[in-house]
């Protein structure tokens, strides 16, 4: 797409420079520190599976253990190894010796080396794996496609995964491209991932490894009859965002929620422990192929649209630098922005255009993530209608990337199976209807429309800047991020959080980060 | 944690409607849930009361949990309600049985081949929209050269004689015409549907038909958006058709009921 | 408006030659004919009110007497002026003397002078309380300002008046700007205008005299609670439509739907008739500063928009032609046009506003009705709902002067209390968040946007120019227009057409044309 | 044809519902039309049989003439209806009487007066989004400083001191919290409320407040989009807030309710 808001490339240079000196520093961070849900999922990625009898899963048995409170600053995976080595048993087996207590981890004392070379070996084989996932996926877009862009993105939340399967394949038909499995209420708060395929949830379905495989499955099987792939995305985020990553990784997810910022600002959850975290799943994502999305629409629904609208930006300035340093590529990318205005305000039309071309231009490589109305949704459903009718026209009109379904019921619950219908086919009208606008406009020098885009940059710029003179804990410490304040040690998840002492040593990672050609940081 | 589809595990499927499946009961996100949404107005100015109102109503209505989820004052008197709720009832969807109209489907081609190898002479049909509504294009999608969806009209037929009379046909004229013309098919298309002028319109057509003794010797058939098969039955035609028929289904039905009726009675009836 | 488009000059300058030829000749048609509706007019303007005890209007009675036959050529006004002297009643009471049979028009034989100063005093009295109606019009608006533009315009038609004012009144205080009161569904179809207060018709209201009272006097009150004039439209058309025009004008109806066109293509009046009738219509209106609107709009619903876009441009402006030659101005030509294109064709948007744009361009100073999607409406009210949203969009985007709110329900039936109100909701959100759409944008030169203008106005050209060649009676014959044909001699109401004798007389007339300052026609 | 408003017809008043007004329904263009809209998927394909059951739930609905305007195929075993009819039902409104929160409207100045006034001294407010509901939006806009809807929220009061615990607050915290803070007031907000959590949640608040023995000195207040009034009296609680609710009108209530109690027990809790 030719340009069309003649943005001052100075302003999102300063604005990139600011940007990375913050994901530097965030990354300096979280480079010292590990956390439990990364040792679970180094363990989850060399292969253990499974939980113990009251459902909690062996890797969190194993972090939990009372020996493991001294070994995680070391990282697991050298204790572990030690243990495999003694007990003779695979990955999953040693876990639930430990489980049992047939086996304390402190007290393993097998050779070190052979210990290293088991864990090492396991992750190396991790590695081909995914790799094979990755090229599983590509094998599909290959022969299939996926459609066209924007993809057309829609959640299926019922609480039951079957009953989540039958629905998405109602989407499908109705020319969904990707579906959302949305997690139940608060599960992001959850310190261990549940087992198995669930049936009960509220507000959304429990992210399971079973649930991502029966709906991957269940995909699959709709992609061929429709010809066309459908991405499956969930979400790698809360405490234990990066098993939720491995896991996605490893079952063929295509898309995943991860953003710090979200889980600190809306969940409340550490920052310090999600950032870390964070460090470590998109590494895990990177190398996946998988497009992870980011949460800044988010901060609209606290913070106000019209004032506001450069926070999203400078997030995403700040999403892209963190994410292009875990090595991620500009098109995984799925940088988060919405429609949140009073849709009542004259010519609000025209300022979220200005915003969503905006970004559109400063990430010309990345498929932006554009959410629909949700704040100023009703109950009343016509009205919400057209308001999600006008977002899918200003979506097309500025070519996004991802584009989330609006439902007209979003006022009142999870969508019900004729709302994703009515949404996907008013949708697909509206953007076919005015498919090659954006080819045939351009905005008038002067307007309105240039000057938001403008104004909007020109105070990310500075709230960069200030960001990168104050530092990212300090300026989420002073609200400046949708209206919310949190201290670097408030929130929930502190306590996962380990120094890395000097002997730090995670195969898995040096794998991950040898694979997007990172340096490794073992040893 | 392996990738081979085969070793995945099968999707269980979820069960229509617990035990009884031919009960069917509304769907929102969870069988059984009986999710249905509603809106009216009430001819009472907006309040709590009026609310509430709205709330019993869905609840005489039969949906348990009824949830007023919007309301509007309309002014003068008046307000609007979106409500959602669960619908108690259930339908027997076994023990219905929609009465359909009963014809192969066949192409253009093969319906003129039909009529020359079975029907043995041309079909006269005579259409016209009648009483005073004036919506044509129904009629016209079915008659038109130019056809509808992709279909060519009965005018393009090699083995179909037309005669389109067009918009707002009194009845009486409907009946000389086709007199005149001999027809063997009425079609009749009728839109406007207030105060159920469509269906007074017919059956006077049937009645006047009758009274001139030639019901038998026409199939008279009759459509438009609010006209169902049942419906045509019910007011005396042969067959009626909604919303979206196409010129072949018509043509399909008429080819072949006339070989029916023509072999049961012996022939053709002579056109002139 | 700034123009967007380029549009040929040359080719609209051919358009208005070619349409300027079309009109002198139909109007040359019709100042040599009368018709009994002119007649009609005639008599209801200076004066003859009321019906018979069957209810049969009082001017038809007159004009359907066994004298009038010989009578109508020259024209009604002389006998009953002889009529009027010889019975010394007002106009109404001879008209009941007449009807009553107690007077036989054709033996009136009072004094010529006496009988043409009579109808000529009552012709200028008439002229007089005319202007005063519209004075009163002026009044308001000076006084109350009406919104801004595009008008929005809404109908009522539950058959029963007094419920059509609740509807009425309903509408305007969710934004109504023009109040438009469908006739039952075939009034067009009768000869004669009913008389009184109705509460019984379908599909509409009935036109009469009194219903246009009881609803102007509603509008008047909710207009000063609204603190803006609300205008109130009807139907100058049909086998009445010199009636309806003059009863319009007497009751201060603002706007009057008024195409001989529509009549002829969709009602088969007869062409001569309603051509004829409609000269003398439109010459009523010009002076009452009624804004007539016209059918092109319709001409869609039976041609394809893709394929005869062109008509609907080029029957705007054989109406503007004959409209300017009535002594209608500019800002009272409603000029119609329609939305029709299948939502599900690609680009159909930009085609839409091409469209749109181009007439706005081409009529820069009349108030162009702009006609929602009907044609692919369906029973799907949420579809429909953004259709319509579309629509609005189109409409504020190119700078519509009437706009017709589409209703969700028009695959159904006449609007519900409650279709308005969401529809002009809808409308009013999308116009304010796209309110100055227009002024920042541009369409790039050698888009699909200008190319279609282009096509379209050249299309119109030629056919304007055959259309000049071959006279519109032909062109109609041939069905150029909403693919249907029509005859000369075919249709509802030629036996009403009479061409006029040598002393052709006509008081009213005269005082009409003077009005608008064109020359009288009498003697 | 004279134009004077006063030579005009009066417009007789349309009649509501005939001869006993209160006897409310629908209305779509005429009086007693009992127009009715309403919509809902089916857990069967879609087919001449679907399109009838759809039919005939409306119909046990209690609308008559239904008639299927829209219908589509979501497939796997899915259609979707959209369906008109006419409401047989009637609801008496004269008999219908809904709980208000009795508190006099008064504004920001006026309520810091009233408290300093009538209380004798500050009211200490503690509010929570609780349970695991994140959605805070709703309980800073009665509580945060800049308020909502340009009105000014608690903080901003003189003589209200406020606590607000912020989102994701489990019952039992907000309790230890209310105790330390010798809350007056408690605000809970609850915006989630699949499998009617709100419901357990709230009525749990009230179970624990009871147990610990101070149900009776602190006012319990809920607020949500799915909150009403007659609800929070329903689970225990003393008023309860629905959507749109402003600080002001949460204010008024708890000045005016406060004054009513402590006036009652001769006079204010003492704080600390
Ligand atoms: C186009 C149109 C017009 C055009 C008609 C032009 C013409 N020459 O036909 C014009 C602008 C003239 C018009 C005028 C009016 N219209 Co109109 N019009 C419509 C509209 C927009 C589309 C109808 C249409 O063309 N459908 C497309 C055709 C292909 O579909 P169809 O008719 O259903 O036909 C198909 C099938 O039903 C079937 N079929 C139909 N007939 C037959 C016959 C046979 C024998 C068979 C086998 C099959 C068959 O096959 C066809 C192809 O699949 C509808 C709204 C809508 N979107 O439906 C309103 C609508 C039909 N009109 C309506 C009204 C009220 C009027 C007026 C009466 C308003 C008034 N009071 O002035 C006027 C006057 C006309 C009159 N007296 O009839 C109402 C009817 C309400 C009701 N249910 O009674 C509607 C629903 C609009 C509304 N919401 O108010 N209208
Ligand atoms: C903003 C929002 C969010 C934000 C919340 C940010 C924040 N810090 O608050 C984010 C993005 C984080 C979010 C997340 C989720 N959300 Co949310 N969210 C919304 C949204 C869009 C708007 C809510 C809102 O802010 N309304 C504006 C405020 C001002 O209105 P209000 O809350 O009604 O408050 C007013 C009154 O009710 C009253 N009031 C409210 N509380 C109180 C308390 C007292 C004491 C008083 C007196 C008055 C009072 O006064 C207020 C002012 O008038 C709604 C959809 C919608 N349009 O309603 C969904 C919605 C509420 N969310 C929903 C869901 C399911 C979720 C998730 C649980 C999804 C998931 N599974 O992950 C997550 C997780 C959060 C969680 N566990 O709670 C559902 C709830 C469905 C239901 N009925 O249960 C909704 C309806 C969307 C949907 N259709 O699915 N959400
Ligand atoms: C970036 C991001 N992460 C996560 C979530 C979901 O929340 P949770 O992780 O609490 O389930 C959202 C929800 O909108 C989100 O935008
Ligand atoms: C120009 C025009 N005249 C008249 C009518 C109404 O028809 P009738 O005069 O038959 O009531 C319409 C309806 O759309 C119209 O567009």
């Amino acid at each position: 797409m030719e340009p069309k808001l003649d943005l001052d490339p100075e302003a999102i240079r300063r604005c990139r420079k600011a940007a990375g000196a913050v994901a530097e520093s965030v990354l300096r961070f979280a480079s010292e520190r590990t956390t439990a849900s990364i040792e679970r999922a180094t363990l989850r990625l060399i292969g253990v599976e499974g939980a113990d009898a009251d459902g909690v899963p062996l890797v969190n048995r194993v972090v939990d253990c009372d020996a493991a409170k001294s070994i995680l600053p070391s990282g697991i995976s050298l204790a572990f190894g030690k243990a495999m080595v003694a007990t003779g048993l695979d990955a999953s087996g040693t876990a639930r010796a430990v489980a049992d207590g047939k086996l304390d981890l402190g007290k393993a004392v097998a050779g070190e080396d052979e210990a290293r070379e088991r864990v090492a070996a396991l992750a190396r084989a991790a590695g081909g794996r995914v790799a094979a996932v990755a090229a599983a996926r590509n094998a599909f877009l290959d022969r299939l496609g996926e459609g066209r862009r924007p993809l057309l993105y829609v959640i299926v939340a019922s609480g039951n995964i079957y009953e989540d399967v039958v629905q998405a394949k109602v989407c499908v038909k109705a020319g969904a491209q990707v579906i959302a499995v949305i997690r139940s209420t608060a599960q992001s708060l959850l310190d261990y991932i549940p087992e198995g395929a669930t049936t009960e949830g509220y507000g959304g379905t429990f992210a399971t490894q079973a649930n991502f495989r029966v709906m991957r499955t269940a995909l699959d099987e709709v992609s061929e009859e429709a010809g066309r792939y459908v991405r499956l995305c969930n979400y790698a985020s809360g405490l234990c965002m990066p098993e939720m990553a491995s896991l996605g990784r490893m079952e063929r997810l295509d898309v995943m929620l991860n953003d710090a910022l979200y889980g600190i600002l809306f969940r409340d959850i550490n920052m310090q422990r999600t950032l870390t975290d964070q460090a470590f799943s998109r590494l895990v994502s990177a190398a996946g192929g998988i497009i992870i999305n980011t949460g800044e629409d988010n901060y609209l629904t606290t913070a106000d649209a019209r004032e506001a609208a450069h926070t999203v930006l400078a997030s995403q300035f700040i999403n892209e630098a963190i994410a292009l340093r875990c090595g991620l590529r500009p098109w995984q990318l799925g940088l988060g922005h919405a429609m949140q205005m009073n849709p009542n305000d004259e010519d609000m039309f025209l300022l979220e255009v200005a915003q969503a071309q905006m970004a559109r231009e400063i990430f010309p490589e990345s498929p932006l993530k554009y959410m629909p109305p949700t704040k100023f949704m009703t109950g009343n459903i016509f009205r919400g209608h057209v308001q999600d009718a006008l977002f899918s026209l200003a979506s097309v009109m500025t070519g996004q990337g991802i584009h989330l379904l609006g439902m007209m019921t979003e006022a009142m619950h999870t969508p019900h199976i004729h709302d994703r219908y009515l949404a996907l086919e008013a949708t697909r009208m509206v953007m076919t209807a005015a498919r090659n606008l954006s080819e045939e406009m351009c905005w008038k020098p002067d307007g309105k429309v240039r000057h938001r885009a403008a104004e909007v940059l020109a105070r990310a710029t500075d709230m960069l800047e200030q960001v990168e003179a104050e530092g990212l804990f300090a300026a989420l410490e002073k609200g400046r991020f949708a209206d919310v304040a949190r201290s670097p040690k408030g929130g929930r998840g502190l306590k996962g959080v380990h120094a890395k002492s000097k002997g730090y040593w995670n195969p898995v990672e040096d794998v991950l980060r040898d694979a997007v050609a990172l340096p490794g940081r073992s040893e | 944690m392996s990738m081979t589809p085969t070793e995945r595990p099968e999707a269980p499927k979820v069960e229509p409607t617990g035990p009884e499946p031919h009960l069917v009961k509304p769907y929102g996100d969870a069988m059984g849930d009986g999710a249905v949404q509603v809106s009216f107005s009430l001819p009472v100015p907006l309040s709590d009361e009026s609310r509430e109102a709205a709330r019993r109503l869905a609840g005489k209505m039969g949906l348990t949990e009824p949830q007023v989820y919007h309301e509007a004052d309309l002014g003068h008197g008046f307000s609007y309600f979106i409500v959602y709720g669960k619908c108690r009832h259930t339908v027997d969807i076994a023990r219905i049985v929609v009465p359909r109209v009963a014809a192969a489907p066949m192409g253009f081609h093969e319906i003129d081949e039909f009529i020359s190898h079975r029907l043995g002479r041309k079909v006269r049909v005579i259409g016209a929209c009648t009483g005073s509504d004036a919506h044509t294009v129904g009629i016209d999608a079915i008659m038109n050269m130019k056809g509808f969806a992709g279909e060519y009209g009965l005018e393009r037929y090699t083995n179909v004689e037309t005669l389109n009379l067009g918009s707002q046909v009194p009845n009486d004229v409907l009946l000389a015409k086709a007199l005149e013309f001999r027809a063997d098919v009425v079609l009749v298309s009728q839109v406007v549907t207030q105060k159920d002028v469509h269906l007074t319109n017919l059956a006077e057509l049937v009645d006047m038909v009758e009274a001139e003794g030639i019901r038998d010797r026409v199939l008279m058939i009759c459509g438009g958006p609010r006209i169902t098969h049942e419906v045509a039955l019910e007011l005396g035609l042969d067959a009626g058709f909604g919303p979206g028929t196409t010129p072949t289904r018509v043509a399909s039905y008429f080819a072949q009921e006339l070989e029916r009726r023509w072999k049961a009675a012996g022939g053709a009836p002579v056109t002139r």
